[in-house]
């Protein structure tokens, strides 16, 4: 059901772990739902330096979680914020219907993440 | 790489015998069974020959053996023909909340129709309590099912004792003994009950083949309405070769049923045992003793089932989170939750569903690969704190 | 001796085909296909190939093609889950006198439960007038049920323009199909219908399995309830192996469509036009033009059905006499009394429907056999005099 | 479906066809049912010397016709008129449940026939 490259992200996912000083952490999901994302970001001078997760959840929830900290990170924060859960699986080559809103968690993880990056550095900005 | 199939509960693959007996009726001896000339005279001979075998199995009489597409008809039958067949005398039904969608989404179906629903509670171990049967019987009430054997945790449920109440009442029993038949005895006087559901593949025979056991006497209505077949009780053209192969299958099944029972428990207890020794966090569900031979259900914390059986899958090895129907679903186990289980662990439960053909060397690679996989998906989950 | 099998309306073999494609879902690709590991892609796999087929043969969307367990499975789901889904709507059902007991009696049942059924008559030819369809609506009704071509005597009724009429009166469209799929063309936009049965046993593929097209958009009840299978509309495990026959057969059938329509209505004529040259007191039953290309019925006088049909056996051939369902119970069959024959010449008939194995060496043999059988017969009979 | 007897019986039907100047004759059924059968009988000092029979019907009314035109030629009368369906079938080797009946006929015909022999001779006795 999965694509090879879901199962390839799946069993060797980039980017796991924790930023210990990280600039912008969030947290979505909930263990009762069965899934949690957390992304962890490093930035400086705007650019995404390096991202992390931590994920419980199905093999999509962990293939999207690494494939959308790959995309995201060497890039300028607007670009980050274009990310959709849309790119983040056509990147996968697609997710089963039932998995897509795994892929949603992925781009709000990414947001929040930048959210709070903005609010812990008191930059008025707004994540839509 | 080999494949290791520890989900027999899902469906088992047709034994080679079976599948022997069912190749001359597909394009030999394929005649209708309803007509008249040779084709179909042997054709009805094979139907004969198969009902004898079903009723031998279960301690009935062949004339109370009706062949269906399998245990999801069987139960869809015997539930609402039983309810719209009784409705004058009551309204009111009792089952439990652990049972399989078949009877659960068929007795949601009746309650939008106006019928009233009792599910009855179960403990940790997902026992029904029988005194919970007697309080729950009310003037109203015309049917009572409950599983035989539950195809998730594997708890083996005191249905002779149910058949009992009931029977004093007069009030009709189903049982759903899916997951029984072929795997532990099942003998519809010593379980009191009025109708039996069974399913072939789930026992090595073909799928799309099932039985409904309607004990003599008791009034349903068909649910298939259409030709005579099946005493007028069930149209719909007989699927003979199926029908053949459930009858080997159980005539199988049981001979050796003695001796797979053995088997199957020494390996189940040696997967039980291995994996809560090797894997902290971890927690056997269903009952310790009252299961069935094949069935491990673990609940391991911190991480989620899928993820689990997809490293599984890469290992080589099938397994299940539940129930063949919820897994690709969102939900947790029905039945787990029902047993108490917080959501998170219900989230994080592994079924394996060990079969006749299993081995103890194969019993003994999934010990030895699902703690690093675990340990793998701890390293990952934002929930884990060494 | 060599058997003459001419009773491909009742059910044909399985061909070899077709079985081929069968064979290694049974004990090798055996996973449930609602499981995710790798042995339950490939039952996922295949499932999709099937619907596939089946969608082409008819012109249909795969997401409206659900599998059953046959047609009378198809039959009762559309008929039952259509009135229940629009009980609201209103309660009235028009069908005809001559339909298959899977509707009939599916219909009776309805009636019980307070519906109401207009039986539609039929011509001499067994033909339903399309203005007494346009009659029989009222603002009560809210299905429409007509076969497409009739198992007894093989007319093809005016659907398409039945099927148009329920769309302008905005009703819900049923045609059985059963007898017509894989053997005259078949398309669902052409046809106008919401839903169509068919049934794979009667085209080469194995017993046992269905399908019900439900057009896209069309809100009728699930009729299994249970697992999630089939998009949560028809709940059961998949039956993989008969699901991958009926994609084969439907495939073959349509591929094979023009050339077998026209070998078999050559051999059909050739067999009526030899039965009533060599018989006297023989008619025709069904529509001489707008027929089943396979379909040859006769009623002959002074004799009785079943006595023809087991001398027709002592000479190794297979017939029927009317439908497979009703051949061995006594009623004389309600598809020619509701085409006016009276009950004597109703008790006299016979049908031989023409496979693609048939030969012409076979129709041959036939014309040159039942003479002597009903002259032997009529011999015996104190109804006939020289 | 059938015994061995039965198709026998049906294929060489024994005693088909008409006695002229018979002694009884019954015909019991209708062709509206899909069966008809007539008994013939030709009878000589209490004796059933001669048994012939017509019959419109299914395999197991030509069999039992045959088999009791079989069984009571050569008989008293008054064993004629013991003969039992049961006893008919029983001859032919049993028959299916749903085909009793036809034996029915066979036993009504030949009763029939016995009657249509004592009216027709003024003779006083009833048939029950
Ligand atoms: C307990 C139980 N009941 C009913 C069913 C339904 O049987 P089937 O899939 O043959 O329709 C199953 C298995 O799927 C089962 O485990
Ligand atoms: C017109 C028609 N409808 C329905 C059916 C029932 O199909 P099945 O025997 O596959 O249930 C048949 C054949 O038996 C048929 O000829
Ligand atoms: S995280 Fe919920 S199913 Fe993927
Ligand atoms: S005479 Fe009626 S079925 Fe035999």
């Amino acid at each position: 059901m999965y694509s090879e490259k879901v199962m390839d992200h799946f069993m060797n996912p980039r980017n796991v772990g924790e930023i210990p000083d990280a600039d912008g952490v969030f947290q979505v999901g909930n263990p009762v739902c069965g899934d949690i994302m957390k992304i962890y970001l490093k930035i400086k001078d705007g650019i995404i330096v390096d991202a992390k997760f931590k994920t419980f959840g199905c093999g999509a929830a962990v293939a999207t979680s690494s494939m959308a900290t790959e995309m995201i990170k060497g890039k300028p924060i607007e670009e980050a914020l274009k990310l959709t859960n849309k790119a983040v699986a056509e990147a996968l080559d697609g997710l089963p219907a039932t998995k897509m809103h795994c892929s949603v968690l992925a781009e709000e993880a990414v947001k929040g993440a930048i959210e709070d990056y903005y609010k812990k550095h008191g930059i008025n900005k707004q994540v839509e | 790489m080999e494949k290791i199939y520890l989900d027999n509960a899902a469906t088992t693959p047709v034994k080679k015998e079976v599948l022997d007996e069912m190749m001359p009726y597909f394009s030999e001896k394929f005649g209708n069974a309803s007509t008249l000339y040779s084709y179909g005279r042997e054709s009805k001979k094979a139907l004969d020959i198969a009902r004898d075998r079903v009723a031998k199995a279960l301690g009935a009489d062949p004339a109370e053996i009706y062949f269906t597409s399998g245990g999801t008809e069987s139960d869809n039958w015997a539930i609402k023909a039983a309810a719209y067949a009784l409705r004058e005398k009551g309204n009111h039904i009792i089952t439990t909340s652990i049972e399989h969608h078949a009877v659960l989404h068929t007795c949601e179906y009746l309650k939008k129709q106006g019928f009233k629903i009792t599910y009855l509670p179960v403990d940790e171990y997902g026992l029904v309590d029988v005194e919970e049967v007697k309080k729950a019987i009310t003037d109203q009430t015309i049917l009572i099912s409950v599983m035989y054997a539950n195809n998730e945790v594997g708890t083996i449920e005191p249905v002779a004792e149910i058949g009992e109440i009931a029977k004093e009442r007069g009030i009709l029993f189903h049982t759903d003994a899916v997951q029984a038949v072929g795997h532990i005895p099942v003998d519809v006087k010593k379980l009191n009950c009025d109708m039996l559901s069974l399913s072939a593949h789930k026992f090595y025979g073909p799928k799309g083949i099932g039985a409904l056991y309607i004990r003599k006497g008791v009034k349903i209505h068909p649910y298939m309405h259409g030709g005579g077949q099946e005493k007028g009780r069930r149209a719909g053209t007989e699927n003979i070769p199926a029908i053949v192969g459930l009858g080997k299958a159980i005539e199988l099944a049981t001979q050796n049923l003695n001796q797979s029972m053995e088997k199957l428990t020494f390996l189940r207890n040696k997967l039980i045992n291995g994996l809560l020794n090797k894997i902290d966090h971890v927690k056997l569900n269903g009952h310790p003793e009252k299961r069935l031979p094949g069935n491990v259900n673990i609940s391991v914390e911190y991480v989620e089932g899928e993820s689990m059986l997809l490293s599984l899958d890469m290992k080589g090895i099938c397994a299940s989170s539940g129930s063949a129907c919820t897994s690709g679903s969102l939900d947790p186990s029905h039945v787990l939750l029902a047993m108490g289980l917080p959501h998170e662990l219900a989230h994080g439960s592994l079924r394996f569903s060990i079969g006749e053909q299993n081995t103890e060397e194969e019993i003994d690679y999934v010990i030895q690969v699902l703690p690093d996989i675990v340990a793998r998906l701890r390293e990952m989950s934002p929930l884990y704190e060494k």
